[in-house]
């Protein structure tokens, strides 16, 4: 399948020279962040005064204590751990059980959904989120994790990409548990569910991301800094200050990577599949 | 017991501006234990009939009875009837065992060590006990389809349905999982239907078969009879390999004649035409053509061979006669030549004679009269 | 009716700031998920991995009476 | 006649049965299709259908966030949109912004097709350019507010230490947007680069090796095979990088605030602003409805454009 090329037929100075582009892009992808973290690293008037020594003679933690104790970091650390717990296990159940019903499903109406669907898929979020916010003032959900939450877990995608995994699996599945006597309930659970654990892990995966990082709606919709998630702490403590500490800035910036890049580094390749799944999915 | 009577079924899909007829009223009457293979090209509905027994589709009209009880109000679980699919729809995630124990897991109350111990003796009638353990992605093409069997037949049903439970394995393992098929089927007694697409299995593995095309009946026989004696040319031309040869030939005072060759046919083969009928379409076998003519037969037709394969036990001759190609399977042991022309034969006693419009069988040929007592 | 819409009202309310020290939605979120995956892991033996989503469900257990008890701290309020 | 009745009555009996609050139990009720697709169709209802025909209506009113009377304007607030430079400069800079971002397109074409020729390493090349995607935007924001620091980032330093003009980057009024946009690039490319690879992935090797018997050289298989049949999966990512890129909004608000001056002002910032630190809900609505129109036009065109035989 895969349109391999031959490497014996590349003279090894192009060979060489692929080399040197492609760690140069890795490099400029990386660079930032090492960078960061070597400088977090560094005492304050290190920071201001060398900018280009790479490695500090004297290592310090400072920026990591000094950003923790004077901000309730460990409570955007929480609120972000909430946020994205619910809104992961929502949403995977959500989706799976609508992409299975518009997948499998013969009921009236069903065609109607999924151009639905297809509708919302274009609404950009931003377009909806002053009237969003109205409503959740209608039923109190403004400052709540709630009402951070529904956005994420009401996106569309996910409905689409899990119609479209189980689009592919074979109806004689379903027929033969029918015929064992299983109701729609009981195939989802015990066929679809687990047949579909690499879509969903995917998801799972997406909509980590997506809300570890979300921003803008959190912002609109939280007003207290208890409520904050992290992104939203990190992008409003810069502002507060006229002369910013690089060095906690930088510290609470790496600290609120870390997760997302250890899990990076664990399952990248499903990271990388998670977001190519959107590409197999066409819009 | 168990006789499953299907009456008048029909079964139309599509919605006002087009349907397509699957099933065409559809009747037959399968008797307890036997062994019934539905035989056609693709298309020819005899998956959706499958399907309509099991329950997974609703007949348009027509009736599924099952010793004396209508099936079609009672869901597909509660039918006795079980299934085995063409991709077998193993569960991927499930092993062996759960495989076989979901049905009874979810179907029924049975007690847990009941479960165990049908599926274990389902396993070991079918050889695969040390299997149990493994899920289905471990498993072979032929183990996995020991499997499905397996969970067809704990549920220790009235009915099996089988739909084209071979096509997915090798040649090889082909031949061998029909004996076997054949043999569970005698041993376990249970009413069998067999959906295939391939004529030798058709002919080797079932009681009798039912010959559909384009969702209507067209024979229901035993192998032998729907060989010797095909009601139409389209179960004549579908039973058989190589298939039967035709040649369309026009009828007048004793002489069949296509333009090319004429044929003076003795009176036996002439009371089976009725009167006024000038438009005929020979059939004969490629088995029955006689390759050793006498020379001085006033009905030999001289061909030239195009192409010669030769099989072993048989050698396949291709030739034609005017327009028409014509497919020989000689047992003679003479060699004969690309190029080589020879003289060849049409048995009398071994034609076929069809009516050309409604292509309705007009005369088999006679056989040995044992067989016609086979059913 | 209004016994519905008072019950509506209070739920609504759940999680929402003015409830939220201790942390009422996170106690609510993690409760409802590890309680969600607890229960898959026990109904669902066709799943691999079972004894993970177990743990993890247990997890999200502890991390609810974590967040029950989390320490109550003057937070900065909107800049 | 009574019988017959009787009869009707056990039907519609039977019927009821069937019908009845069995989702759970009965394999065959559509109703249970309906429980599993509800919540989601809920959802989607209330958090995006609802609200659109909302932000219709609100755009067309005085709304002011604390009021309680909202009065009707008519098209007021999208003609007052014609007339605020404000709004102008950040359509402008949008427009700009997203034009900028389709530079990634190339970068990660060109990446892919090396990284697919498989030399050793080439895992290890693409999983290091992907990085950028999985990282949230106020990191990556933050990070890069730092390197262009005039006084004291890298970038400057880096430059003056090789003998280059610096620059004020973000703070210029000419640099602020460039500079945001080589952010932007710089994020985007692993994104693409990904989605490319799998499009590479997929084509079928037996095109190379008949083409490679033909006698094509490198740029001919690029430009007769590997072009055309990459055709759907360009079409996705240009899509996916203009209506992303139209509605960024964090290294605006989180790097320069939307300045200096306006000139990193972008239609979602610029709505923000207006909506929720000034209440003008009305006004921002109205943005909110060119920026849902834009969006659809781009998705039109698009598929106008270049996916006459994209495969939906």
């Amino acid at each position: 399948m895969a349109a391999r090329f031959n490497l014996e037929s590349l003279p090894s100075w192009r060979i060489v020279a692929i080399h040197v582009i492609l760690m140069t892009a890795a490099i400029l992808a990386i660079a930032p962040f090492v960078y960061a973290f070597l400088t977090s690293i560094k005492p304050s008037p290190e920071i201001l005064g060398a900018p280009l020594q790479p490695i500090t003679p004297n290592p310090t933690i400072e920026h990591y204590i000094t950003f923790w104790t004077e901000h309730p970091f460990d409570r955007w650390v929480l609120n972000s751990l909430i946020l994205t717990t619910g809104a992961v296990f929502a949403s995977l159940l959500l989706d799976s059980l609508a992409g299975f019903a518009l997948a499998k499903g013969e009921f009236r109406g069903r065609y109607g959904i999924f151009l639905l669907v297809i509708g919302t898929f274009i609404i950009p979020p931003q377009a909806i989120m002053v009237p969003l916010f109205v409503q959740m003032g209608w039923i109190g959900w403004q400052n709540t994790y709630w009402g951070i939450m529904i956005l994420i877990i009401s996106a569309p995608f996910g409905v689409f990409l899990m119609r479209q995994f189980y689009l592919s699996i074979s109806d004689s599945y379903l027929e033969a548990a029918r015929m064992a006597g299983a109701n729609t309930f009981q195939i989802y659970f015990k066929i679809i569910l687990p047949m579909g654990k690499s879509a969903l892990a995917a998801l799972a995966i997406f909509k980590f991301i997506f809300m570890w990082g979300a921003f803008l709606w959190p912002l609109i919709i939280v007003d207290s800094g208890a409520m904050f998630p992290i992104p939203v702490g990190l992008g409003l403590f810069e502002g507060q200050y006229g002369d910013t500490p690089w060095g906690q800035v930088l510290a609470a910036s790496l600290l609120t990577a870390a997760p997302v890049l250890v899990a990076y580094i664990l399952a990248q390749e499903a990271f990388m599949k998670g977001i190519a799944l959107q590409g197999g999915v066409k819009g | 017991m168990a006789e499953l009577e299907i009456t008048n079924l029909r079964k139309v899909f599509g919605d006002e501006d087009e349907t397509i007829v699957a099933v065409d009223d559809l009747s037959l009457d399968i008797e307890d234990g036997e062994f019934v293979i539905l035989v056609g090209p693709s298309g020819c509905g005899k998956s959706t009939t499958l399907r309509c027994i099991a329950g997974l589709e609703e007949p348009t009209s027509g009736d599924v009875r099952l010793a004396g009880q209508s099936l079609l109000d009672k869901r597909p679980s509660n039918r006795d009837i079980a299934m085995v699919f063409q991709n077998y729809a193993l569960y991927p995630h499930m092993t062996a065992f759960g495989n076989m124990a979901f049905s009874l897991e979810m179907g029924t109350d049975l007690p847990r060590d009941e479960i165990r111990r049908r599926v274990e003796d389902a396993a070991e009638l079918l050889e695969i006990s040390e299997l149990l353990e493994q899920r289905p992605g471990e498993l072979s093409g032929g183990q996995q389809q020991r499997v499905a069997l397996g969970r067809a037949i704990v549920r220790e049903p009235e009915v099996f349905l089988l739909d084209e439970p071979l096509s997915n394995l090798d040649a090889k393992l082909r031949s061998s999982m029909r004996a076997e098929l054949q043999e569970l089927q005698n041993q376990l007694g249970v009413t069998t239907i067999y959906v295939t697409h391939d004529q030798t299995e058709a002919m080797t593995m079932g009681d009798r078969i039912a010959i559909l095309n384009q969702g209507k009946l067209q024979q229901f026989g035993t192998p032998l009879e729907c060989y010797h004696e095909p009601n139409n040319q389209f179960v004549a031309g579908f039973i058989g390999s190589p298939s039967m040869n035709f040649l369309e030939m026009a009828y007048t005072d004793g002489v069949l004649d296509n333009g090319h060759v004429q044929y003076h046919a003795p009176q036996s083969l002439l009371d089976h035409i009725p009167p006024n009928t000038s438009n005929l379409v020979v059939g004969i076998r490629p088995e029955h053509i006689e390759t050793n003519a006498d020379p001085g037969d006033q009905n030999v037709i001289n061909v030239v061979i195009e192409v010669v394969e030769p099989m072993g036990d048989r050698t396949i001759l291709y030739t034609s006669i005017g327009e028409e190609p014509i497919i020989i399977s000689s047992a003679e042991e003479e060699i004969i030549e690309e190029g080589s022309e020879i003289p060849i034969h049409f048995p009398p006693d071994k034609m076929h004679l069809f009516d050309r419009t409604s292509g309705e069988s007009l005369r088999a040929y006679e056989r040995a009269s044992p067989l016609a007592e086979v059913k | 009716m209004t016994a519905a819409v008072l019950v509506a009202a209070y739920l609504l309310s759940l999680g929402e700031q003015g409830h939220n020290e201790p942390i009422l939605g996170g106690v609510i979120t993690f409760t409802a998920v590890g309680l969600g995956l607890i229960w898959i892991s026990y109904v669902n033996r066709e799943f691999t991995g079972m004894s993970k989503v177990r743990i993890l469900g247990f997890m999200m257990l502890v991390m609810a009476v974590v967040s029950y008890l989390w320490p109550h701290r003057p937070w900065p309020t909107a800049v | 006649m009574l019988a017959e009745l009787q009869a009707n009555i056990k039907t519609i009996h039977a019927r009821i049965d069937d019908t009845s609050w069995d989702a759970f139990t009965n394999p065959d009720s559509e109703l249970a299709w309906y429980v599993l697709v509800g919540p989601k169709l809920f959802l989607f209802l209330t958090i995006f259908v609802f609200p659109f025909f909302f932000a219709i209506w609100m755009s067309i009113h005085e709304w002011h966030m604390l009021a309680a009377e909202h009065q009707f304007l008519g098209l007021d607030n999208y003609t007052r949109m014609l007339v605020d430079s404000r709004f102008i400069d950040s359509f402008v800079n949008t427009v700009i912004y997203t034009l900028g971002l389709t530079l990634s397109v190339p970068i990660a074409l060109f990446l892919a097709i090396l990284i697919n020729k498989n030399i050793r390493g080439s895992a290890f090349y693409s999983a290091a350019i992907f990085v950028p995607v999985v990282i949230s935007w106020v990191v990556v924001s933050l990070i890069w507010m730092w390197i262009y620091n005039p006084d004291i980032g890298m970038l400057n330093a880096l430059l003056e230490a090789v003998g280059l003009p610096t620059s004020q980057w973000t703070r210029g009024v000419r640099t602020a947007l460039p500079s945001l946009i080589i952010i932007g690039i710089w994020k985007t490319v692993g994104f693409n680069l990904v989605i490319f690879l799998a499009g590479l992935r997929g084509l079928p090797e037996s095109y190379y090796e008949a083409a490679t018997v033909a006698g094509a050289n490198s740029w001919q298989k690029f430009r007769y095979i590997t072009m055309p049949l990459l055709k759907p999966t360009t079409f996705f990512v240009v899509l996916v990088v203009l209506i992303t890129a139209f509605r960024e909004f964090t290294p605006m608000f989180v790097i320069t605030d939307g300045g200096p001056v306006t000139a990193t002002h972008t239609i979602v910032y610029y709505f923000y602003i207006v909506g929720f630190e000034r209440g003008q809900m009305g006004y921002a609505s109205a943005m909110a409805v060119v920026l849902l129109i834009v969006v659809f036009v781009i998705s039109i065109i698009q598929q106008r454009t270049w996916g006459q035989d994209v495969d939906y």
